[in-house]
């Protein structure tokens, strides 16, 4: 669609103010380092010479509800991280193998939110009165749902089957396209306005045509920026769909499965809770940190208007 | 010390951008009287706002670097520490800036917000400080001034916005006034009140007045002295009569032959000549990321001097546009607005209809009906004898190729996410044209043809100046071949010069392509250079309509009327007579 | 504005209606059957048909809606036992479990949301547009650093994380308050301050630091408007720029947030809710759906959902009124 | 209804969560007085921590083990438990009645006769009338919930709809004909069969007297009026928030079993287990006086308490029969093999599932069907001794010559909620165990609110899924009974028979058995026939859970029986 100059041009000139931001740029290190981990953990695991279902009870002692035996949560040179409580199995590689999944689901239901949030957006700020209300009406209701407990509810009727990771994504995409699709409306309808918009009428570009050709390329901005927002919130809600019990299979493991098991231990065994604890948090906070940035980066406005009194000069 | 009210030595001004700084004003001397008049005039990027907002020292924490001595009412402005300089801000000097409606808070009652003014100067008691507020806001002409005060600003018409705004800066007495670009927002008529207001506030204060415009028309009746500026310099200065009577500078000159005169005798129009000074003008303007019409160079006298006119042609060609008692609507049952209010007119073929109207008159609505853009709610809409005003989208497309528009904001108009070429390649591919060769061979036409490099292609929107935007927007609408173009204040948003340069492209290619132009403006001047028969617009309905210079000379409705009486004249003297004559009127 | 805020109701009721709808399909494909729940896994088939008939549940699912339907705008009456149980429109049906009338089980309840959801609201309110005020204040200093790392923080952490973190200092370790509880305003309005003081404070961290994002960075645009400058020019200082003008511009978008956020929070507090065991909607829906009790879930999605159709037009009200420039179409 | 007429002694399974919801039992730690050396006294205010509300709090619609723990602060039955430590409180004593019930010679027939002296917490006096009506008013639809005894027992009663409907259709206006009240005083009961363990059945609250006055349908949930040492003042929120003060009416006089020391009881419900327990350890303010019915110490605060003495001291130990187990569908390949089932039960790592389970303190790794206790008769044994942690080569062996050398793919059906011990972490940990024998298990994880119907239904029960199995009162015969007797495979309703087994010779002996009227007898003869039906690998037991409650420092009178497994409410004081 755009020139391959003019992109690069755009995508350089994106780079070169997010990496003026040392925070952003931490940030954006740590998530490439995660996503490593995550695609990396059978390597991982491999070194370290664990798995992520193996128990071990040996490593427990029963007689005191499970807890690990050693410091730090049975921390050694075999298990790294230590071993879970109960099982035994090991923390390290259930850790890495749950990067996967955490990633990998708030990833997917980002990308479902933002097709559906983007489709319906679009749909409601071009159509006629009738589909516009009755879109906005579903959007706001979609926003005022109690989003976890539809979730279960959701998650309940689906045969056991299915593939989780996939159908958490679904889910969590299903339930969280409302803002998305608020954004696109709006932004649509502000640009609609625009002559250029007019100008491809005139043009006699389709309605379709205008949305891709004239709207899209400018709605990508907002909604990368509200993506990147959502990032975080569907690393939480994975979490939280895990942490109620209705998340990944097991023995799969994910952050928030392991949260959901390690809360109960925070005294016993504070090492087991902190570690998922500190990955959550760090990846939220990451890619929120990232997110602002790339807001910053997409919308110079923000950051030049701030500049006051240079209209016309600068 | 200084016996003078304003002293700047040497002023440099740059703003930081991206790696390195830009130099908005380079090396600006200037010094103004007390009680005296400098207007500073200039194009967009010339510099002459950053003069003015320097004088208040408004420039501290943006990051801009400035250098060299500015000297407000003796105060050392760059060396002033905070409480001094916050003296200087409205108790010295006050500024009236150029958008009233977004230099208004929205959220608090004006009379608050002059109050509040004048108690970070005066140590008085909230009642006041609400006092004097009223007291400033009466001085300006607002009337029931003790009930307005609890209005908030958008509960207000532009003009008295303005004159609130101006209330503001009266409110601590101020030795000096910056007026920056006070009336560009402004409709003719107001403009006329509120330049009247300043130069009566002014006789009446013994305040000093800088005034910053683009609008040469503006200072001639306003001020003693003026100072042209170009690039962040000086080009000429000299008292009001000298600048632009007798203008030394050729930039000067080429200002001054650039603006269209509203009582300039119709030139005979030469709809065949060659106009080599629109492709001299611009096919070589090096196009600069960093925006500026300043990079257009103000094309050198253009063809023999006021304007290149686009005068009247067959007036007997065939009808291809008809309206018939056009009206638009807008809002809901119960709360709705009339826009355009039966509005009847013809479009002959090869002509160009001008329609002039200030803002809110539904000049702009009419256009967008024309083109069906816009869905008129009654009358009738004919193209070719055939009815479309009730057309739908899908029985229009057919059609829609020969009614273009171009616009007038060379900003909002072209998608900034995608190359100008892409833009103007749109109608062609949305026809069904596949042949990529074709559409770059054609688009490349097409830019040629609107004065622009056919290798500018894969160029995007802000790599352009305004002017240049315009011609993209003239390509566009032209890619279609159209019969009839819709121009919605083309020039509106272009600096003077760049302005003559659009017109005169428009006259051209309606000449070579035998194009029906409408031409909405609310430029009087501008519509008289360009228009066959003009339409004078005011709250929905054509008031006026007639051959050009039958309405321009001889206005028969006292609108019309109204409307040529308050056009700035660029002449001092007889800018002072019609003052006078206002002034009696009142 | 009336006329919009009508349309705009109406439109959102419609959509709830038909959320229903989804609902009872969901609950019609979803495996286990409501009667052997209520009844007891070794209730007999005999049984078991007899309290299918007694919940209308032997019915086709359209016919079950169309009750439904008839029970919120006519009113239905059910069998008590011992007499006639009238329940009136709008009737959200009783439960199936308790045979409860679902409005009354979520009236019951609706307080302990309503102050969880309220109190909260205040304190977020207070700290978020507190700190986000004081960052604007700072900008560029050490504390506007540490007030953004801060927040950007609370935004990262789980509420389930917080809340029980929260729960071990000031519960277990410190003992400095009591175990979260609910007990009736009308009651003991110290008891029901202090019990839910925690659940408070664990929802209003996670939701302020939304706020002081928000009313940093509205503050941030609006001290970008032309209209900061004029005062600038006027020399009036920068500390009163912020306080006085930009924070009145920076409240319109907290406002109506805020308003969306309450709204919200009646249907989705349910972490919070299950943490510290207060009895409210949220818990109620979660375990409403774990036994299949149909009529107080759509109940409940009615109710919430028409909480945050209201608080949606109570935030574009907000947000007009605030801000006169903006137009209700 | 399908079942056969012959079974004299149906009993009860699975309800342990009913059970627990309904206020179930405590038994307490053998040692009785572990919270303070001093004697009980009356006064002060008791207050109940539990996750569970006290919902649906009519004696009609209550399923409760022995009449409950919360429940027989309020209602009498005929019968009720032993409040007694450890076995001896699995005994049946009289409550409302004089004595356990007079049965006929063949046991159909029962007659009790009321004590002098029984009021209401009005004042009015309890009636054998009013008896009956209670036990009427829970065939109602409206009421559903309780047991399904009476429906099966008494004569009569197959197709009775309650009071209510009954009232309606004056052909059947008389109410149930099987129960009869001769004068206000006796009441005789006749059943369709003979059933010796009627007296435990008459622990139920639905024998709870309800004077057919003051009933108000559904609606007397929120005020029952008490024959017991409580009355409600307060019901909040369908028993979330439960207040009970004490009844004046009431007296030791008639009753020798309840203490009732406190004046008031506060049950708070609807809380976080580890709230519960965090609070429970604490001990601030009113907690100091708390204990909780129904919630466990989780493993994590087990290792916590090991840490600390006073609180260790502040731990009542328990057992309630049940057991978790492993259960084929022989109708499934392959499971109908007997060398897979052997092969599995060979290779399960019992380590690896007790510790999933929350450890050795709280579960104790089971190779016998009946729970470790020895009134269900509890005779230890193990078919198939593969060691704490399985023997994956015998398994291998077995798998062999079961037609599987390369090694065998199954899938386990469990819950997706660990509530029960039914889910995710039980079925992983089974999964771990036998990957070492060359079996890999693939999970199936059905909605917790759906788990029981699919695996008690013969139309959805899967090949091989984690079950669980308790008793209704403590004997061996509703233990084995349901599982193993062939003719209470149920087709249209709940079946419990999940193996699907019908063995003339056991059905047999439980007949026999059946008619024995000396426990001691039975209970060996139960465990005999336990070990018999644990040769053939129809289930495989993984473990018998143990309660382990915390409760508050001021808790006086601890007393847990091993019919309930938990502090008994009635016996406790606060001060």
């Amino acid at each position: 669609m755009s020139s391959p100059t003019g992109l690069l041009a755009g995508v350089a000139q994106v780079w070169r103010r997010l990496r003026s931001q040392r925070a952003a740029l931490t940030a954006a290190i740590v998530l490439a380092a995660l996503v490593v981990i995550a695609l990396a953990a059978p390597l991982l695991t491999a070194i370290e010479g664990q798995d992520p279902t193996t128990y071990h009870d040996t490593l427990v002692n029963s007689a005191s509800g499970g807890v690990p035996i050693g410091s730090f949560g049975g921390v050694s040179a075999d298990h790294w991280l230590g071993v879970e409580p109960g099982t035994g199995r090991d923390v390290f590689a259930r850790l890495v193998y749950g990067a996967q999944i955490s990633l990998l689901v708030a990833v997917g239901s980002t990308v479902v939110q933002v097709l559906i949030g983007v489709a319906v957006g679009l749909a409601a700020g071009l159509g006629n009165r009738f589909l516009d209300h009755l879109l906005s009406s579903t959007t706001d209701v979609m926003l005022a749902l109690p989003t976890l407990v539809f979730s279960i509810a959701l998650m309940a009727v689906v045969p056991s089957g299915f593939p989780r990771p996939v159908l958490l994504m679904l889910v969590i995409g299903l339930l969280g396209w409302g803002g998305t699709a608020r954004v696109v409306r709006a932004q649509t309808l502000t640009l609609r306005e625009l002559d250029y918009v007019a100008a491809a009428r005139l043009g006699g570009s389709s309605r379709w045509r205008i949305a891709r050709r004239e709207l899209l390329p400018s709605i990508a901005a907002p909604v990368i920026t509200y993506a990147a927002l959502l990032l975080p919130s569907n690393v939480v809600s994975e979490a939280g769909l895990s942490f109620l019990g209705v998340g990944v299979k097991p023995p799969t493991s994910s952050w928030g499965q392991m949260l959901s098991t390690a809360t109960t231990w925070f005294r016993a065994d504070p090492t087991y809770v902190l570690l998922p604890a500190l990955m959550l948090f760090a990846t939220t906070l990451a890619f929120t940190v990232v997110g602002d940035a790339v807001r910053t980066a997409l919308d110079p406005r923000a950051a030049s208007r701030v500049r006051v009194g240079t209209k016309g000069a600068a | 010390m200084s016996e003078h009210l304003v002293e700047v030595r040497g002023l440099t001004v740059e703003f930081p951008v991206a790696d390195s700084y830009v130099r908005a004003v380079d090396g600006l001397d200037f010094t103004l009287e007390a009680g005296k008049a400098l207007g500073i005039v200039g194009e967009s990027g010339s510099g002459k706002s950053t003069v003015a907002f320097g004088l208040l020292g408004l420039h501290r924490g943006t990051g801009a670097r400035l250098t060299g001595s500015v000297r407000v009412a003796d105060v050392d402005v760059v060396g002033a520490d905070d409480g001094e300089l916050r003296r200087v801000r409205g108790e010295l000097a006050a500024m009236v800036f150029q958008d009233p409606l977004s230099a208004l808070d929205p959220y608090h009652p004006v009379g608050d917000q002059i109050a509040e003014v004048y108690r970070v100067h005066r140590k008085v008691t909230r009642r006041a400080a609400r006092a004097r507020a009223v007291e400033v806001l009466d001085r300006v002409g607002i009337p029931d001034a003790a009930r307005r005060a609890r209005s908030r600003p958008h509960e207000f018409s532009g003009g008295m916005r303005q004159r609130v705004l101006i209330a503001m800066a009266l409110a601590c007495e101020p030795r000096l006034l910056i007026a920056d670009e006070p009336t560009t927002a402004l409709d003719v008529t107001v403009q006329a009140q509120i330049l009247d207001l300043l130069h009566d506030l002014r006789a009446e204060t013994g305040a000093g007045l800088l005034l910053v415009t683009h609008d040469l028309g503006v200072v001639a009746g306003s001020v003693d002295h003026v100072l042209v500026m170009k690039d962040g310099r000086a080009v000429e200065r000299g008292t009001v009569a000298e600048v632009l009577g007798t203008p030394r500078e050729p930039y000067t000159r080429a200002l001054l032959a650039a603006v269209p005169r509203v009582d300039a005798p119709v030139h005979p129009v030469d709809k065949r000549g060659p106009v080599a000074a629109v492709a001299a003008g611009t096919g070589g303007a090096a196009a600069t990321s960093d925006g500026g019409d300043a990079a257009e160079a103000p094309a050198a006298p253009v063809s023999g001097g006021a304007s290149a006119a686009v005068g009247p042609v067959g007036a007997d060609g065939d009808v291809l546009l008809e309206a018939d008692g056009l009206r638009r609507e807008f809002g809901r049952r119960g709360a709705t607005v009339t826009a355009v209010d039966g509005v009847s007119l013809t479009v002959r073929e090869g002509e160009t209809l001008g329609v002039v109207g200030e803002s809110g008159s539904g000049k702009t609505t009419l256009g967008r009906m024309l083109v069906r853009l816009l869905d008129p709610t009654g009358g009738q809409l004919r193209y070719r004898g055939q009815d479309i005003g009730a057309l739908g989208e899908k029985a229009l497309r057919p059609l829609r190729h020969e009614l273009q528009m171009v616009f007038q904001d060379p900003v909002s108009s072209l998608n900034p996410r995608r190359s100008i070429g892409e833009s103007i390649a749109d109608p062609l591919r949305a026809a069904g044209e596949r042949d990529e060769r074709r559409i770059r061979a054609r688009v490349g036409e097409l830019l040629e043809r609107v004065g622009l490099d056919p290798d500018w292609y894969h160029r995007y929107p802000h790599e352009f100046s305004g002017g240049q935007r315009q011609r993209v927007g003239i390509a566009r609408a032209l890619a279609p071949e159209p019969k009839l173009i819709v121009c919605d204040e083309p020039v509106s948003a272009l600096d003077v010069t760049t302005q003559a340069q659009v017109v005169e492209l428009l006259g051209e290619l309606q000449r070579d392509l035998g194009l029906s132009l409408v031409f909405i403006a609310h430029d009087l001047a501008v519509v008289r250079q360009v228009s066959d028969r003009v339409a004078v617009m005011r709250a929905g309905q054509v008031v006026e309509h007639g051959r050009v210079d039958e309405v321009y000379d001889s206005p028969q409705h006292s609108y019309t009327k109204g409307l040529l009486a308050a056009v700035p004249v660029l002449d001092p003297t007889e800018s002072a007579a019609r003052r006078a004559a206002r002034a009696g009127a009142r | 504005m009336t006329g919009y805020l009508i349309r705009r109701i109406i439109g959102m009721v419609t959509v709830l209606f038909a959320l229903t709808v989804i609902i009872y399909a969901v609950f019609y494909i979803a495996p286990g059957d409501p009667a052997q729940l209520a009844c007891g896994l070794k209730c007999s088939p005999v049984q078991v048909r007899q309290l299918r008939g007694q919940l209308g549940i032997n019915e086709p699912v359209y016919l079950q809606y169309a009750h439904f339907l008839k029970g919120v705008f006519a009113g239905r009456d059910f069998s008590s036992g011992a007499g006639v149980l009238h329940c009136d429109a709008p009737c959200l049906g009783i439960s199936y479990r308790t045979n409860e009338q679902v409005t009354s089980m979520i009236l019951n309840r609706l307080p302990v949301t309503a102050s969880l959801a309220l109190g909260a609201m205040v304190i977020w309110l207070l700290l978020g547009v507190g700190s986000g005020l004081l960052s604007v204040l700072r900008r560029g200093r050490f504390t506007e650093r540490v007030l953004t790392s801060l927040t950007l923080a609370g935004t990262a952490i789980p509420v389930f994380i917080i809340g029980l973190l929260l729960l071990l200092l000031f519960c277990a370790y410190l003992q400095w308050l009591p175990f979260p509880s609910y007990v009736a305003l009308s009651e003991d309005p110290q008891q029901w301050f202090w019990g839910l003081l925690l659940p408070w404070v664990s929802l209003a961290l996670i939701e302020s630091a939304k706020y002081a994002r928000l009313t940093r960075s509205s503050m941030l645009e609006t001290l970008a408007e032309d209209h900061i400058r004029t005062f600038r020019a006027y020399g009036v200082s920068e500390r009163r720029l912020v306080t006085r003008h930009a924070l009145r511009g920076a409240l319109s978008p907290v406002i109506a947030l805020s308003a969306l956020d309450l709204g919200t929070m009646f249907g989705s507090a349910v972490l919070t809710e299950s943490l510290f065991g207060l009895p409210g909607l949220g818990k109620l829906m979660v375990y409403s759906v774990n036994v299949l009790d149909l009529p107080v879930v759509v109940g409940l999605v009615m109710v919430t959902g028409f909480c945050v159709v209201v608080a949606n037009a109570i935030a574009d009200v907000l947000y007009a009124v605030a801000d006169r420039r903006v137009v209700l179409t | 209804m399908s079942r056969s007429p012959r079974i004299s002694r149906r009993v009860a399974a699975a309800a342990v969560t009913v059970a627990l919801a309904g206020g179930a039992a405590a038994c307490g730690p053998k040692s009785g007085d572990a919270g303070a050396g001093a004697t009980p006294h009356s006064g002060g205010t008791l207050t109940i921590l539990n996750q569970d509300p006290q919902d649906k709090f009519d004696p009609a619609r209550e399923y409760t083990s022995g009449g409950g723990n919360v429940p027989s602060l309020v209602f009498r039955t005929l019968t009720t438990r032993a409040r007694i430590n450890g076995a001896a409180g699995t005994k049946v004593v009289p409550d409302l009645a004089t004595d356990t019930g007079t049965p006929s010679k063949d046991a159909t027939v029962w007659t009790y006769h009321l004590k002098d002296g029984l009021k209401y917490e009005d004042g009015s006096a309890i009636t054998s009338a009013d008896i009956k009506y209670g036990i009427e008013r829970s065939f109602a639809p409206e009421l559903s919930g309780g047991p399904p005894y009476f429906r099966d027992w008494l004569a009569g009663a197959q197709n009775y709809q309650g009071p209510y409907k009954a009232a309606a259709d004056a052909k059947t206006g008389k109410g149930l004909d099987s129960i009869e009240t001769p004068d206000d005083k006796t009441i005789v009961f006749h059943l369709n069969k003979p059933e010796g363990d009627f007296p435990y059945l008459a622990t139920a609250t639905q024998f709870a007297p309800v004077p057919k006055a003051k009933d108000t349908g559904v609606k007397y949930a929120e005020h029952p009026i008490s024959s017991g040492p409580y009355e409600v003042v307060r019901n909040e929120n369908d028993g979330t928030h439960l207040v009970l003060k004490r009844n004046p009416y009431w007296s030791t006089k008639t009753d020798d079993q309840r203490k009732a020391y406190p004046d008031t009881v506060d049950v708070q419900s609807g809380l976080d287990p580890a709230v519960i327990n965090q609070r429970l350890s604490t001990g601030s303010g009113a907690d100091a006086a708390a204990v909780t019915t129904d919630t466990n110490l989780g493993p994590s605060e087990l290792a916590q308490v090991g840490n600390d003495k006073q609180l260790a001291a502040r731990v009542g130990t328990g057992h309630f029969g049940y057991t978790d187990y492993l259960a084929f569908n022989t109708k499934v390949k392959p499971f109908d093999n007997p060398k897979v089932r052997e092969a599995i039960a060979y290779a399960l790592n019992r380590t690896s599932v007790v510790n999933a389970a929350g450890g050795s303190s709280l579960a104790e790794a089971a190779t016998t069907f009946l729970p470790n206790q020895s009134a269900f008769g509890y005779t230890p044994y193990d078919p198939f001794p593969a060691g704490r942690t399985g023997d994956p080569a015998k398994a291998r062996e077995l798998l062999k010559e079961a037609g599987y050398p390369d090694g065998l793919t199954i899938t386990l059906t469990h819950s997706s909620s660990n509530a029960d011990q039914y889910g995710p972490d039980i079925a992983t940990a089974v999964q771990d165990g036998l990957k070492a024998a060359g079996i890999t298990v693939k999970l199936n994880a059905v909605q917790d609110s759906g788990y029981k119907q699919t695996i008690h239904s013969i139309k959805t029960e899967p090949g091989f899924f984690l079950a669980g199995w308790g008793a209704d009162w403590p004997s061996g015969g509703p233990f084995l009974a349901p599982i193993f007797d062939g003719r209470q495979i149920v087709s249209d309703g709940s079946n419990f028979n999940s193996a699907q087994f019908n063995d003339s010779s056991v059905n047999d002996e439980i007949d026999a058995i059946n008619k024995l009227t000396d426990h001691a007898a039975a209970a060996k003869r139960w465990g005999a026939l336990d070990q018999k039906i644990g040769q053939q690998a129809l289930t495989i037991p993984l473990f018998h859970p143990v309660y382990k409650r915390l409760y508050g420092k001021d808790i006086r009178n601890v007393v847990i029986s091993d019919w309930t497994g938990v502090l008994d409410v009635s016996q406790v004081a606060v001060k």
